[in-house]
């Protein structure tokens, strides 16, 4: 149970990973392939995000203390959030966006070609 | 060699017939001219050859290096007596040859002539190349040129048989090559780092006997072209190539590459000493009177003149593995010389088998019954040939096989005096009975009644190669000589 | 399929049960991913570019090559899939009728609501992208909703409406001029002399002793950059939702 | 300038590729010189960085000026100079070649064209050049995307063989990131000389296990190794010409680079062979994809799906030679990564050629191919024989270092494996030169002797000249195999190899 508590935010990274990876491969329907996705890849930045999580932390803005009105910025390390993290993610998030956009043009020409976005009928009918 | 000289002469040899492709091939629409080409580059490629008989009879290498390919090995030529020996037999043959093709081409009015005689050249220098080749990746890089060269050549007549025997012929070749010389050249690497020739062994002391068998039947059999049986049935397949084709190349240059291979690679890459320390010989003594014998026993059933030729060659080419099996140097020397000899003789025999089939159109000795007296030139040079290549005064043969057996009495291996004896009688009993019967045969065939001699440039050639193996009787003296020079005494 | 798609996750969802005793505790300050290289960006950022937006800093300037080609994998998705789905035969600006016209559903509430809130989401929109040096935002988060102001004249209205104000022609040069201008940045960099998105190369442009303009040179560089991200973003965005809504047609939306 | 150099080669193509949308929206005649100029110019560049580079130094430039591991960084050793000049010279050998096929095949989509060809090239050199593991996967996604788009333009059972590369593309760049990110979690780093050197420290580490499993897995999707070749075959027979030309030899050698990266830079050599037990493992993937590549091609009447499954028995090639563990293994697969890209691109033109005149590259479109198309089929000959191996071309030298790899560490099916490959190769290119060749049979024409004439219809010069530049490359490159193991392999293969 401790475990579980201590290991939450991983585990439940790990079973969107199998949720999404599940869906990519073993659905028959193109666009809940394309739901899987998105569903792994998500997955992938919760994972980073967490990873970058300081217990007590704000975001990765700068605060600042005001001495005899001169601005001062406070660069304590363990004060803010891991800032590497979130950009990489923001990435990730454009490159998701991205490879969805592309995957659902490719669907959308599939069902003006084959009239269907199940994979065994397109299947049939190529043959 | 303790001596050795650069010269560009090796290059320019192996030059000569491959740039001959580019005027062959841009003047394909005038034959004669085109034929000119051929023989232009033929004799200058012998008059080089002359020109390094002097260096090489004095016991001086000639040297070239091509072309560093990898570290520590180089692409590059290193004429000795022994590949001189092989140079002159298959350039001396080419010119023959060339005025053979002509005839037979014009005659039958084979088609896409020009590929072929570029073809033709450029087969004649890959196999100066590997003549010249100074290590074991040049030979294999030359090998294989020659394999590719004479697919086309092959394959000539496009129909569905050609491209049979076509097919057969190069997934033979490329197969044991790549499938068996290049593993057993990189393991020697590996185990040596070297690939250069030397007249003692590469291997040392230390290598495993077990593993020296290994790579030996790699080698052996890799050199599919040389025909040690199982891996002969290219050769019997490769005979639906046009006449000239199996006349030049599977009587001289294909088959006596491999040949040439395999003693360059016994010599060469193992050594004798070794190969006797090792009872190696006697393997490769096995492996070669298995497939004289039965080769010959097969030759004896074939009705198909060209076949029957095929098989034959099959048995006098391992002969040549068995002189050198045999690790004595009468026989090494028997071995040599056969290279010539048998050539001169085979060249002489499919060269009549042609000559026959553009005067008659007759491909099987069955139908061949009292043809000599309409063909009296042509059947009297087969007689010739026969006598050569069965191993009988006065003919050329005689004295490379009484070399061999020589061989084996000073070896006292008398089982393989029991095979060359044995076969030489099987050549006979399938090389007679088709000359008794052109000339003594009773019943000619109807159809043969008008049959004449064939054009004079397909007679005259074999004619004169047959003179040539009487020659080579009374005055063997060239070829001896560098054979002696080459086992070096 | 389906059992084998099963077995593959398990065995994925295993291997990574494994190991999480091996990874640190979550919210652990001193782990290694939050100690080696994001400490010192958390440290040195601020004196480094005068950017207290520690994301914004690394995003556009310690790590900016990954951003603009962050930028470029946008384009690339637009000019693939206009590829891929731009019928042939519609004419550039997109002027075609080539499917039978289609009644839209009268817009008179959506329509209205729409105008009103447009304005306002731009101006925000154009906000996040200036104020991301101090607060959440930057190229990206703005563009995001410029684009998402254009598309949600195309939903309510007619997706012409829309294209009326935001032509094929304008969204594609605004696509490759966003990328260009981040590029763009990177390469006068190398003009001064720097290495390519060394912005501090670019402090001649500036007043101050030369420690202090290339600090403003990075402040600012990082300005325009986020400029051109926004630009490559919103004409994406609405890009990628003309071509996929209109099936490459380009005269209407869903 | 000197110095900068390698961040040319990436940024000449992604200036070029902007320049060709704006440009191209408006005159799309334009695009393909342009194109061209601007690979010539990253060509050059990457020539100058291979020029630059003396034995086993490594030449580090820094992205905005930050110092590594804190800001981006690009590490060129000869072993990535070596594959940039490949990928440029690959990638412009192409964009010549491609003028005439796209203007027959994507007549109103040239711009989009040749920006997604520029565009993929530039991902694929920024992947080569990288020494940051984030930077790679962004470059791996551009390259990725470009590639989709352009595989799909190829219409009909192109877009479904596409969507399945989509995904299959996804997951392996997906599990390329989640290992990364194990990396970063355990190491704080994302710059992979600076990880390799922490890793050391943490030996026994699960994580540090996991994420070189999910980074290998990732890659080999990408490279497609089998058994997770699927996606391959199908994408690349259906895309239009000139997109296989450039994606076929590329895509698979610059993944096959990022796992000798992930290998020896990231992880090291001692702890792939000594500590962790995967090499039999891997070695039989290797076996089997060279096997079930070959004979899988030896089944196929259309010869540019043949040559997507050699691609595949290829990999099998690479990987094996990298998991002998030798030096001359590993030497062997890095030869090969660039013999590899010059014989796949110049047998693709080959074909892309034929398909070109003759609409299919089927068997029987190879008809008389020689009379009516001599120059096609003697550059058909050269690649052929370097792919079956015979010397002096370059495939011979590959399989000469491949073979010794693995006999010095007793890989014998990896042996025999190579040299069935090479003789399925045989039967393979003999059976295309037969039918080129020989199929006019005089006997099976009524008049056995006429003279057969066959138009002489051969490709226009603009994809010839890039074709004869491969296959001479081929040739050249074979002959300094010696020259370029020497000065640019042997210096700067790791330690810890046997």
């Amino acid at each position: 149970m401790e475990w579980l508590q201590i290991n939450y935010n991983y585990l439940l990274v790990i079973v969107l990973l199998m949720i999404g990876l599940w869906a990519m491969i073993g659905k028959n329907n193109l666009v809940k392939k394309c739901i899987g996705m998105c569903i792994f890849q998500n997955a992938i930045i919760m994972f980073f995000i967490s990873m970058g999580v300081k217990a007590g932390s704000t975001i990765p803005i700068l605060n600042y203390t005001k001495i005899d009105g001169v601005k001062t910025y406070l660069t304590e390390a363990s004060m803010y959030a891991n800032p590497l993290t979130q950009i990489l993610m923001l990435t990730a998030i454009v490159v998701g966006v991205a490879t969805l956009g592309m995957a659902l043009t490719l669907v959308q020409k599939i069902y003006s070609e084959y009239g269907t976005c199940e994979e065994d009928e397109i299947l049939e009918k190529l043959n | 060699m303790s001596q050795s000289i650069v010269s560009f002469t090796p290059l320019a040899i192996v030059l000569t017939s491959a740039l001959a492709v580019i005027p062959i091939s841009l003047s394909g629409r005038n034959p004669n001219l085109r034929e000119l080409w051929t023989f232009l580059a033929g004799f200058l490629k012998l008059m080089l050859l002359f020109s390094l008989l002097e260096p090489v009879t004095k016991g001086i290498a000639v040297q070239f290096e091509l072309w560093k390919v990898l570290p520590g090995v180089s692409l590059h030529f290193s004429v000795d007596a022994f590949g001189l020996l092989f140079a002159f037999v298959a350039c001396s043959l080419w010119i023959p040859t060339s005025l053979y093709v002509i005839g037979y081409m014009r005659g039958l009015k084979e088609h896409a002539q020009t590929r072929f005689f570029a073809c033709f050249a450029l087969a004649l220098s890959a196999t100066a190349g590997v003549a010249f080749a100074g290590n074991l990746l040049t030979l294999y890089v030359f090998y294989e040129i020659l394999s590719l060269s004479t697919f086309p050549l092959v394959a000539h007549h496009q129909d569905g048989e050609a491209r049979t025997g076509g097919r057969k012929y190069l997934t033979y070749l490329l197969a044991t090559s790549i499938g068996l010389v290049l593993p057993a050249m990189i393991i020697t690497y590996q185990m040596t780092g070297t690939l250069e020739f030397s007249s003692m062994g590469i291997y040392g002391d230390t290598v495993k006997p077990g593993t020296l068998l290994v790579l030996l039947l790699l080698f052996l059999y890799g050199f599919a072209k040389s025909g040690l049986m199982p891996l002969h049935s290219w050769l019997p397949g490769a005979m639906v190539a046009p006449t000239p084709v199996s006349a030049l190349l599977h009587a001289v240059a294909v088959v006596k590459v491999g040949v040439f291979c395999n003693l360059r690679v016994i010599t060469g890459i193992f050594g004798i000493e070794i190969l006797s320390k090792t009872y190696l010989d006697t393997v490769i003594c096995v492996i070669a009177g298995v497939t004289v014998i039965v080769s010959s026993l097969i030759a004896l059933s074939q009705d198909n003149l060209k076949r029957r030729l095929a098989f034959s060659t099959v048995g006098q080419l391992s002969y040549i593995i068995l002189g050198a099996g045999l690790a004595q140097s009468y026989a090494v020397k028997g071995a040599m010389l056969h290279i010539s000899m048998h050539a001169f003789g085979k060249i002489t025999l499919f060269m009549c088998a042609g000559a026959i089939f553009v005067a008659s159109g007759k491909k099987y000795i069955s139908q061949m019954v009292g043809l000599g007296h309409k063909m009296p030139f042509t059947f009297g040079a087969f007689l010739i040939g026969s006598l050569s290549v069965i191993g009988l005064p006065p003919a050329g043969g005689f004295i490379s096989k009484w070399l061999l057996l020589k061989g084996t009495i000073a070896a006292e291996h008398w089982p393989m005096m029991v095979v060359l004896l044995g076969s030489s009688l099987l050549n006979a009993a399938y090389f007679f009975p088709i000359v008794y019967q052109a000339f003594f045969g009773k019943g000619i065939l109807p159809e043969n009644e008008n049959v004449k001699e064939a054009p004079l440039a397909c007679t005259l050639p074999l004619c004169l190669t047959a003179v040539i193996s009487i020659v080579l009787f009374v005055y063997p003296e060239p070829f001896l000589t560098l054979a002696t020079l080459a086992v070096g005494e | 399929m389906k059992v084998l798609s099963l077995i593959i996750a398990l065995v994925m969802g295993a291997l990574l049960t494994v190991i999480l005793d091996d990874l640190p505790a979550w919210g652990d300050a001193q782990s290694p991913a939050n100690a080696h290289v994001s400490a010192y960006y958390l440290e040195n950022a601020y004196k480094q570019t005068h950017v207290p937006n520690v994301v914004t800093a690394v995003l556009a300037d310690y790590r900016g090559f990954d951003t603009m080609f962050e930028t470029g994998v946008v384009f690339v998705a637009v000019i693939g899939i206009m590829a891929i789905l731009r019928r042939e035969g519609v004419p550039k600006g997109a002027k075609s009728r080539k499917r039978p016209p289609h009644q839209p559903p009268d817009p008179a509430i959506t329509g209205v609501a729409t105008r009103f809130i447009v304005p306002f989401m731009q101006i925000f929109g154009l906000y996040v992208i200036a104020h991301g040096h101090y607060s959440p935002g930057g190229g990206f988060q703005g563009g995001v909703i410029l684009g998402a102001s254009v598309i949600l004249m195309a939903m309510t209205g007619e997706l012409k409406s829309a294209l009326n104000r935001m032509s094929e022609d304008w969204f594609i040069i605004m696509v490759g001029l966003g990328f260009l201008i981040f590029a763009g940045v990177g390469l006068a960099c190398m003009f001064y002399g720097g290495n390519f998105l060394d912005y501090s190369a670019l402090a001649p442009l500036f007043s101050g002793t030369p420690q202090e303009a290339a600090i403003t040179a990075r402040y600012h560089a990082m300005l325009w950059v986020e400029i051109g991200v926004g630009f490559t973003v919103m004409s994406s965005m609405f890009a990628i939702y003309t071509y996929l809504a209109s099936d490459g047609w380009m005269d209407r939306g869903l | 300038m000197e110095q900068q150099y390698p961040v040319l080669i990436v940024i000449i193509p992604m200036f070029t590729a902007m320049v060709l949308t704006l440009a191209g929206w408006f005159k799309p005649a334009v695009c393909q010189p342009l194109a061209v100029v601007g690979l010539l110019g990253s060509f050059l560049s990457a020539v100058a960085t291979l020029l630059q580079i003396g034995a086993g130094e490594v030449i580090s430039y820094r992205l905005g000026g930050w110092e590594p591991p804190f800001g981006i960084e690009y590490r060129v050793d000869s072993l990535n100079a070596l594959v940039l000049v490949m990928v440029s010279l690959v990638a412009l050998l192409v964009a010549i070649f491609a003028r005439k096929p796209v203007e027959k095949e994507l007549g109103n989509k040239i711009s989009n064209f040749y920006t997604l060809f520029v565009l993929l090239v530039t991902g694929l050199l920024g992947m080569t050049i990288t020494g940051d593991a984030f930077n790679l996967y962004v470059l791996l996604e551009i390259a990725a995307l470009t590639s989709y788009a352009l595989l799909a333009m190829g219409r009909g059972r192109a877009y479904m063989a596409t969507f399945n590369y989509v995904i299959l593309g996804t997951i392996g760049a997906c599990f390329y990131l989640l290992g990364v990110g194990l990396l970063l979690i355990k190491t704080g780093s994302l710059n992979m000389a600076d990880i390799g050197t922490i890793l050391p420290k943490l030996v026994g580490s699960e994580t540090v296990l996991v994420a070189f499993g999910f980074l290998m897995v990732g890659v080999w999707i990408k490279m497609a190794l089998f058994p997770f070749h699927g996606w391959l075959p199908n994408a690349y027979t259906y895309a239009p010409t000139a997109t296989s030309c450039l994606v076929a030899p590329l895509m698979t050698k610059v993944s096959v680079y990022i796992m000798l990266r992930i290998m020896f830079t990231v992880y090291s050599a001692d702890w792939i062979f000594n500590v962790i037990q995967w090499k039999p493992v891997v070695m039989v993937l290797a076996v089997v994809a060279i096997l079930m590549g070959s004979f899988f091609a030896l089944a196929q009447r259309d010869i540019k799906r043949m040559l997507t499954y050699l691609i595949v028995a290829e990999i099998g090639y690479m990987v094996g030679g990298a998991w002998t563990g030798t030096a001359a293994g590993l030497t062997g697969t890095i030869y090969h990564i660039m013999a590899d890209g010059l014989m796949t691109v110049c047998l693709f033109m080959v074909i892309g050629s034929v398909v070109y005149r003759k609409g299919k590259a089927h068997f029987e479109s190879f008809k008389d191919a020689f009379q009516s198309m001599p120059w096609t089929m003697g550059a058909l000959i050269i690649g052929g024989l370097s792919m079956i191996g015979v010397p002096p071309t370059c495939g011979f030298f590959s399989k000469w270092y491949l073979i010794s790899g693995a006999y010095q560490s007793s890989d014998y099916a990896f042996i025999v494996a190579l040299l069935i490959s090479s003789l399925v190769n045989a039967i393979l290119f003999i059976r295309i030169v037969e039918t080129a060749f020989f199929s006019a049979t005089p006997s099976e024409i009524p008049d056995p002797h006429a003279h057969h004439e066959v138009d002489y219809a051969d490709s226009p010069v603009s994809m010839l000249i890039p074709m004869w530049v491969s296959a001479l490359a081929l040739i050249a490159m074979g002959l300094y195999t010696g020259e370029i193991v020497t000065r640019w392999i042997l210096p700067i293969l790791p330690g810890g190899l046997i």
